[in-house]
């Protein structure tokens, strides 16, 4: 690592010499620097909304620089951590109401900071029609996600598959680890019963979704 | 910045207050020019009145009117429309969309010199047929195309 | 305040290919401002094009015309050097009025 | 790790049959729209103010800008923004076009900080800040050269570094990064094109083209704005004003971008 006193007198003298012994920071030096950055470049109206920031154990072994691979160990330790954060509707119901379902897909807005304060929702919008293609015929859809459509009408709508859907949106990470699916259910930006409708909303015959 | 994006669903959702403003006289006829603004025009609610309005309720189809414009627009605030007449005698060009609120957008008076060709850029409420309307040699040819309407942006 | 006109006219053969930008809030009497009040209705209703003084078009506009406005539009027999010249006058009265000169085909 | 090994052949299944559904990429339905409004930028019209304001006299200091150095000598603009982000000796720090206009703001003309960077990005339905003018008059003296960024003084390879370390950060409650929606070719959020920022021809589309006219806002928008409106959509804290995480990013973009030829006003649906 090199020594921090090189840089500050490097700094002051012109650039012409500095060009001989500058070079890119090695990685620690690279963190120590951007977390600086994180730390202090960002504002928020509450200090609990400061730490969104914050990365947990999982988001930091994803933050992969480049292509950088995932190694099996850290991969099995996103699962695991995935696994662990899933939780279920107090009803127990993962299917909910495809009509809900419907409207949250279709919802892209909520908890986003602007000039000092907080997107005012009593819930979040589900994201989905941001990235996922949803009901056949759809114009206004994303691609960053595979296609959603006709979901149900290949996978049926049995107790298993409800529990897959639901497990997948809460945290898609524990069958993809550090897939570019947000961790919906377990970072709380949607509620488990917000989850259900989705189910529905991906699995229920009568969904836009599985219209031939 | 949230703001800036409700205002363009405002933009593309109700933008229409002008008959109340109308009657409140916040429009006044452009007397300055040979023809006054077509204040009935502007403010008919459907389309068959709007055309009336133009004198152009018995028009007729043409080929020879092309309608440039996308397909899919990404944002209902700022639709790009050209229409080209090849009808000779054009002598005026008027774009109406058809499922507007208010469908008359613009009429152009072509003197001479002036070709048959127009281009501008139009608020659309939602995905509609977008009429042009060419008087020429006192006759009225029409033209139209659909515009799908979708609100840009994540949220 | 941006340049509230801007106007380009190249010769394509004899024919000018006139391109108008212009600055304008085009309200509809819809729009909320940041403090959540209605901004007035305020749009141009007119555009008068000459070249060298003559019309060769004249528009009525609702304020269905986006916020701003473009207008293109093509005048046969121009030669470089003439004059285009454009004025608007919008709902409120205010009127604006600027000139260019057609360029030679580039 | 069987659990995810099976999960990626769900993936690949998933791929498979749906990947048919999705839209076309080729003939873009909205490729004319585009065409036709680009053709007639309004942000042309913010050029001449920006240059009005570069010359006047203003501020506390009854200054102009035109002892404003921009990395190539005091007044001169030809070609200063496609050589930013660079080292600036008299701040010690590397800045970006938008962060040493406001230095000079601040040091020649007297303004308050604070008060040009609480308006440097303009409100709805206003006619666009100054610093917003600005930036696309000195950027359009680059117009026609190509980006040129260089890292030689230290602080610049460490800004380039923090900036690829913040493009690959994950945080937040969407575990977004910048990678996660630029990260592969022909991707939408809904039908907006997202740029392909991992590879160098998408890299030059964007920095070459702001500050652009962003056609739903209906004013000229500059580069920091677009990193604090991604932000924004992140759900993540807002993104301070010509702050060193902007610059960093910055420094990273413009550095791969190297070589492309500079065009604004762009325009942005």
């Amino acid at each position: 690592m090199r020594k921090a006193g090189l840089r500050w007198v490097v700094a002051g003298v012109p650039a012409l010499i500095a060009v001989g012994c500058a070079t890119f920071p090695d990685p620690a030096t690279t963190r120590q620097i951007a977390e600086k950055m994180v730390s202090e470049d960002f504002t928020a109206p509450t200090p609990a909304l400061l730490k969104r920031l914050e990365q947990d154990r999982s988001q930091r072994i994803c933050s992969r620089i480049g292509d950088a691979k995932l190694t099996q160990e850290e991969a099995a330790e996103v699962v695991r951590l995935a696994r662990a954060s899933i939780q279920y509707p107090a009803s127990g119901k993962l299917v909910g109401d495809w009509k809900a379902g419907n409207t949250l897909a279709h919802d892209g807005a909520g908890d986003r900071l602007q000039g000092g304060r907080l997107e005012k929702r009593k819930e979040n919008g589900g994201l989905c029609q941001n990235c996922h293609a949803l009901a056949p015929g759809e114009i206004n859809v994303g691609n960053v996600g595979p296609s959603l459509t006709g979901y149900g009408l290949q996978r049926g709508n049995s107790e298993a598959i409800a529990k897959l859907t639901y497990e997948r949106i809460y945290n898609a990470w524990a069958y993809f680890p550090c897939s570019n699916m947000p961790r919906l259910g377990a970072t709380r930006h949607l509620t488990p019963e917000q989850i259900a409708h989705l189910v529905a909303f991906l699995i229920d015959p009568a969904s836009p979704v599985n219209k031939r | 910045m949230n703001s800036a994006r409700r205002s363009l669903f405002k933009l593309t959702g109700g933008f229409f207050a002008i008959a109340a403003a109308g009657a409140a006289g916040m429009l006044r006829p452009v007397r300055a020019w040979t023809a006054p603004w077509n204040k009935a025009g502007f403010e008919s609610k459907a389309l068959g009145d709007a055309l009336k309005s133009l004198g152009a309720a018995s028009a007729t189809e043409s080929r020879d009117i092309v309608i440039t414009a996308p397909d899919i627009a990404e944002n209902g605030a700022v639709v790009p429309i050209a229409v080209t007449s090849r009808i000779p005698g054009t002598q005026q060009i008027s774009i109406v969309a058809e499922k507007n609120p208010f469908p008359l957008a613009a009429t152009f008076d072509i003197a001479g010199g002036g070709e048959g060709y127009v281009s501008t850029r139009i608020k659309m409420s939602q995905t509609s047929d977008v009429w042009a309307v060419v008087k020429a040699d006192g006759k009225y040819f029409t033209a139209r195309k659909e515009v799908k309407i979708t609100v840009g942006g994540c949220g | 305040m941006a340049e509230s006109m801007k106007i380009r006219a190249t010769l394509q053969g004899d024919v000018a290919d006139v391109r108008i930008l212009m600055l304008h809030p085009m309200e509809t009497g819809q729009r909320k401002d940041a403090k959540g009040e209605i901004v007035p209705l305020h749009f141009i209703q007119s555009v008068v094009v000459t070249l060298n003084g003559k019309t060769v078009l004249e528009t009525q506009w609702s304020q269905a015309v986006s916020r701003n406005p473009f207008l293109g539009l093509r005048i046969k027999g121009a030669k470089a050097g003439d004059k285009i010249g454009v004025t608007w006058v919008d709902n409120k009265g205010d009127k604006r009025t600027d000139e260019a000169v057609v360029a030679p085909a580039s | 790790m069987p659990v995810a090994r099976s999960g990626n052949v769900v993936l690949a299944v998933v791929c498979v049959a749906t990947w048919g559904t999705a839209p076309a990429q080729s003939d873009d339905p909205l490729a004319v729209g585009r065409k036709m409004l680009a053709e007639d930028n309004p942000g042309e019209l913010w050029i001449e103010q920006g240059k009005t304001l570069f010359h006047q006299k203003r501020g506390p200091k009854n200054a102009s800008l035109e002892q404003c150095n921009f990395g190539l000598g005091p007044g001169k603009l030809d070609g200063a923004t496609a050589q930013l982000p660079r080292y600036f000796p008299d701040t010690d720090r590397v800045q970006d076009l938008e962060s040493r206009l406001v230095t000079c703001m601040v040091q020649l003309q007297g303004f308050n900080r604070d008060d040009i960077v609480k308006r440097a990005i303009s409100p709805a339905g206003s006619n666009g800040s100054d610093v917003e003018a600005l930036a696309l008059y000195i950027t359009s003296r680059s117009n026609g050269m190509k980006m040129n960024v260089s890292l030689s003084h230290q602080k610049e390879y460490d800004m380039y570094k923090a900036g690829e370390y913040l493009f690959y950060r994950r945080s937040g409650q969407t575990d977004f990064a910048c990678v996660q929606c630029h990260g592969e070719a022909n991707k939408r959020i809904r039908l907006q094109d997202l740029v392909h920022m991992t590879d160098k021809k998408g890299m030059q589309e964007v920095v070459s083209t702001w500050p652009a006219y962003r056609g739903g806002h209906f004013v000229v928008r500059t580069m920091q704005w677009r990193l604090y409106d991604c932000f924004w959509q992140m759900r993540l804290p807002e993104l301070k004003y010509a702050s060193d995480a902007s610059i960093a990013l910055i420094t990273y973009l413009h550095y791969q971008g190297n070589g492309v030829v500079i065009k604004v006003p762009g325009f942005k649906r």
